[in-house]
């Protein structure tokens, strides 16, 4: 029996697999136990209802796909009086995830929702379509540093903060977010990215840019875990890109405490099962009797070769 | 390790596998599927049956299932393609679609063989709706449009229901799955080469059937200019009417918001995702394409 | 017949297709014709002998591939001897291109290099394991601005700038090269990235950290080559995951002049021939006279879809 | 666009073809090799037979090809994997390969069937070097390290030069190519099983051949082990030899400087690339791997 569970800070998931925002919804029980997940984490919600984007939201590339759906959300007091209640059918830990385009809106957001019946507040920073000034603080360290702090004074509860890849310094941002009293880190939300259709010489989703995920963003935001982990003591959440076991192995041997996981569910609904049932397997077959005893656990050396020749020219 | 031994786990082999304990009231499912048969119908449509599971063949008309196609190149293919069933055969336990070659996903499709296993998830989405009370329906479809449209016929004419199926196409090759809909009803085919299938001409048929009283409701799929024509009919005549709409989709379950589209009611615009709270539609309430 | 010809500010090309630096040398002669290519790129120089990075110094991602080669060279004295003299065998116009670790030196290497007979100078201020301080200066505008504005005063031969995708504001970045002088900005290098062994737990590659390069990257610096196109008005050279002939359309309609290829020809040695055959026949195919016509000619509008529900509640 | 029309240039289908024009010195190319046999001669080990072009006929014993293995798994194989020739066969314009399965490129290899086409590039690399002075070489081969000394010994027979092979592995099963090394001379093979594999067992075996003058040459891949007892002998006896090394690779041709090894002369120490500089090495100036 492996011990499959981890520690975020006060809030224990009995698996380290949870859902990222936006690619889940109860919907999901239409094909799966959504009791197995580690933890549910609720699409990002904003106070006021926002349609989102103009169609096509979503298009594959290489390594995966590129979206701006836009944040749609029906506002907060539905979120309150449906979509808690309906989360609430099923035993996870519930995480919910907010968005605002000001820090002021941010602040009273947090003290509104971290209210309802959830477990932990996820504070959504990174949407790589917003501007820096509006709701992707996490581009800069004051604006994440101002913004988490004022979230923290709100509320007794775990506080995530979602980090983003498109900062130049994610190392800074991610110190500036543990400063201000987050709880942990989510590393990340997506990349910002353009495709263009090469036969209508447009660009393929509605928004022209979009956010990228999938598998060919994981090398990127591993070393971004990676980074963050050796600078911060809070736990790290990977996300971006897991299709596999290793691959959830992969961010936890980088620094990762626990994963989310989004475009796996579009391709196949009930990956995320499929992952937890073989993460517990591979733990058992190479003698791990606590997955969490992967976390952190890459042997910072070079592979082992014979070289020796840093002070002679090439042949 | 030998050669024969599994590898690390493959990216993407994991779900192809049915959650352990998964609890009974799950409606739909992640499922490998085996191939019957797969033939071209003309140069640009396949037919394509496949054994289904029980959960699989509780689909309704109207109902669709998102396949995951077969990448027909060396690129990876990123995400599934929806396609509404085309044919229930419950005796046989079989599934079968009959879809267009359009692009990467369908091309890939294509490439199966008999034998091969077809990874689909569903039933998924809202089907149509039939009322018992209605003495006979008139489907207009084109193209894809056409395959949407077999369920509802055939559901029709078990109970009863007469159908009148206005199919659309380019020309006599593409009139597909005649025979399906002749079973359930008549079928009154209007093509491209002879200008038979003009809006002007398809409304007057339609005026025709409503005038004998032959159109207690109407469904349409394939057309948007056809799906605005019948829906001002419909308006005008106070016929009610269901439309099976389409939108790009990633996930096709209700969480990632990629396949909305616009509807009307009364007055006011919303939006609503094709996948959960469709394909099907209120005639009136769909803003079209 | 189609005219392939491009012009970066004086130097013109007779087809739109380079090598990125890195992945090319004579040794392609082995397979391809390289009189054929719009230009040469030569790998980049540093004015001392350099080993690299121990091996192994690569490894397929999900996306692509991880490499951290370390900028081995045989020094600038060897450059000038031997390797200058090897490219000059053939036609197309020769990029030299250069690195270091100091400003200062920078300025030197570029007066001492473009003294010798190749036709443009590479300034690689881009190499994604170097500190930003230490030859990677492109994450910095400050850094990029003076480096280019002392590199152009050494010379009259047109001087590209390479960028970094790791920076957290390349259109900032873009405009400094473009202020100090740069002649084109080649947008990009690789995206600093890391990938774990999750059998022997220790990083794949000797030197921890690598750059991503290959078809996962491309919606990434197509983004960038697009807004860095709005921003500046030299020539941009697109670089990143070209693998067939609509991604080099899609780098052009982006708003590129030229593009780089690297990854392809570890894949498909020959493959960039194959790109200039298929780019012609694709540009005859769609009625395009000239391939420059190309560059920056997406429409910049959504794609035409019914959406007119911004100020509707979701149903 | 029809079903059957070819679509927009598939990522990877560039480079599949010969660059049009391209000047008769190229020494190298990217084809397309039809697979005539391929199978399995041990559970780890296949044999695959290709139909080669005159280029590629033109390989030398110790070079090698660099090879598009199909992926095994859904996910992408991004570089190629470089396989050593291991028989030469003009007459009939085959080439061969043995290759062992250890990872998802060679398990992609093998599931090439008979008629399938893989995309081959080469000759690559410096071979084998033959001093027409010797009499009687000694090749010194483990696991996949006896492919490539294959060639090598079919030369050396050829030329009237002796050969013996000592041939190192786990067991009689994976005592591989016997035959080939027959023809062309003596095969001694040492395995893991009854102990006879141990170093100090080769080292005799080897110091016995010195002793009867049938070792003018060492020729050795596969074993780190084996190379640093065999480069160690050879220097005590002045017997030249050479080592064929193994690297990742990815362009395969020299650009890239992924596949360094350290060498040393006199002393100092350098790199160079198992690619195109080797993988054929001074066994001397080898430091090993
Ligand atoms: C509910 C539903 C039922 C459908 N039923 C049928 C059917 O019975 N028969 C049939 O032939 N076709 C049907 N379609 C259309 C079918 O899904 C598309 O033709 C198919 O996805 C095209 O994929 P492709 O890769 O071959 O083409 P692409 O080149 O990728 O795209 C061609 C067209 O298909 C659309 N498309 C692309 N990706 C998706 C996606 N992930 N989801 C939805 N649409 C996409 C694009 O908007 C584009 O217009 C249905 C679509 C939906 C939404
Ligand atoms: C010049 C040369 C000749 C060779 N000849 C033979 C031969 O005749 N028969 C034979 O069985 N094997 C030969 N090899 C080894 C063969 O290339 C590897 O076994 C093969 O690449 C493994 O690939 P994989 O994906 O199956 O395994 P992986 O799981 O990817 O790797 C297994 C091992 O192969 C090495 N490897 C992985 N990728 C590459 C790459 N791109 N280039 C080189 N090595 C890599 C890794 O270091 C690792 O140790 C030769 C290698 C070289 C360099
Ligand atoms: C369709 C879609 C919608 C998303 N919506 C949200 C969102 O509302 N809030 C959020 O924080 N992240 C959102 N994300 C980002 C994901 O939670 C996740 O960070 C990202 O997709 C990387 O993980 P992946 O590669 O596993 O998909 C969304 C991603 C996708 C693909
Ligand atoms: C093995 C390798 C070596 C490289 N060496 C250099 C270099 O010396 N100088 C440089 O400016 N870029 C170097 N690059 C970056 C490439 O020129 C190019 O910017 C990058 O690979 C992205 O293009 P691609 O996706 O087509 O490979 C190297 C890339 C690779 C893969
Ligand atoms: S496709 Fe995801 S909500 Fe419809
Ligand atoms: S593999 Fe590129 S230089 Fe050898």
């Amino acid at each position: 029996m492996v011990d499959m569970s981890v520690r975020i800070g006060s809030v224990t998931l009995k698996n380290p697999i949870m859902p990222g925002s936006g690619c889940f919804s109860t919907d999901l029980a239409q094909v799966m136990d959504i009791n197995r997940l580690g933890a549910m984490v609720a699409k990002t919600v904003s106070r006021e209802f926002r349609p989102g984007n103009p169609p096509p939201r979503a298009a594959e590339v290489e390594g995966g796909m590129i979206n701006s759906i836009g944040l749609p959300t029906k506002g907060i007091d539905y979120f309150f009086k449906h979509q808690v209640p309906d989360y609430r059918r099923f035993t996870p830990p519930l995480v919910g995830s907010i968005s605002a385009t000001t820090i002021e809106d941010f602040e009273a957001m947090a003290r509104d929702v971290a209210k309802s019946d959830i477990d932990v507040l996820e504070v959504n920073i990174s949407c790589p379509t917003r501007d820096p000034k509006g709701g992707n603080f996490a581009l800069h360290e004051e604006h994440t540093y101002e913004v988490t702090k004022l979230i923290r004074a709100t509320t007794d509860k775990p506080v995530w903060v979602k980090l983003s890849p498109n900062a130049g310094d994610i190392v800074a941002v991610a110190k500036a977010a543990e400063r201000g009293g987050a709880n942990a880190l989510v590393v990340a939300n997506t990349i910002l990215g353009l495709k263009i259709n090469t036969d209508t010489f447009r660009p393929a989703i509605g928004n022209k840019f979009g956010g990228l995920s999938g598998p060919g963003i994981k090398p990127i935001i591993v070393r971004m875990v990676y980074q963050c982990a050796k600078a911060v003591r809070i736990p790290i959440i990977g996300c971006g890109g897991i299709v596999k076991v290793e691959d959830v192995v992969e961010y936890m041997l980088a620094g990762a405490t626990a994963v989310m996981i989004g475009y796996l569910t579009f391709r196949n609904p009930t990956g995320m099962i499929a992952i937890i049932d073989g993460l517990e397997q591979w733990c058992a077959k190479r003698g791990f009797a606590r997955v969490a005893d992967l976390t952190g656990a890459m042997i910072d050396e070079p592979p082992m070769e014979t070289f020796a020749a840093a002070a002679a020219p090439i042949g | 390790m030998t050669a024969s031994e599994p590898f690390a786990s493959d990216p993407f082999m994991v779900g192809k596998h049915k959650p352990k304990d998964a609890p009974a009231h799950i409606s739909a499912e992640e499922s490998l599927c085996p191939v019957v048969s797969h033939a071209w119908v003309n140069a640009q449509y396949k037919h394509l049956v496949v054994e289904a599971s029980a959960k699989a063949l509780a689909v309704a008309p109207g109902q669709f299932f998102n396949l995951l196609c077969p990448s027909p190149d060396v690129g990876e293919l990123f995400f599934r393609r929806p396609q509404s069933v085309y044919r229930i055969d419950r005796k046989h336990g079989r599934i079968e679609f009959l879809y267009k070659c359009v692009g990467r996903g369908t091309r890939g499709l294509a490439t199966l063989q008999k034998g091969d296993a077809l990874n689909m998830v569903g039933p998924l989405g809202k089907g149509f709706w039939l009322d018992p009370a209605w003495k006979h329906i008139v489907v207009l479809g084109r193209g894809v449009g056409i395959a949407t449209l077999g369920p509802i016929s055939q559901l029709a004419g078990e109970n009863n229901v007469g159908v009148t199926a206005i199919l659309s196409a380019r020309d006599k090759d593409f009139v597909m799955a005649d025979v399906l809909f002749r079973e359930a009803g008549e079928v009154i085919s209007v093509l491209d080469t002879d200008g038979s299938s003009a809006v002007e001409n398809v409304e007057k048929i339609l005026a025709g059937l409503i005038a004998q009283q032959r159109a207690d409701a109407f469904f349409t799929c394939g057309s948007n200019r056809l799906f605005q024509m019948m829906k001002r009919l419909g308006k005008v005549h106070r016929i009610p009417g269901q439309v099976a709409m389409e939108q790009v989709m990633a996930c096709g379950l209700g969480p990632c918001y990629v396949c909305v589209r616009t509807f009307e009611v009364d007055g006011r615009q919303e939006l609503r995702r094709v996948c959960i709270e469709g394909p099907v539609f209120d005639m009136q309430e769909a803003v079209g394409w």
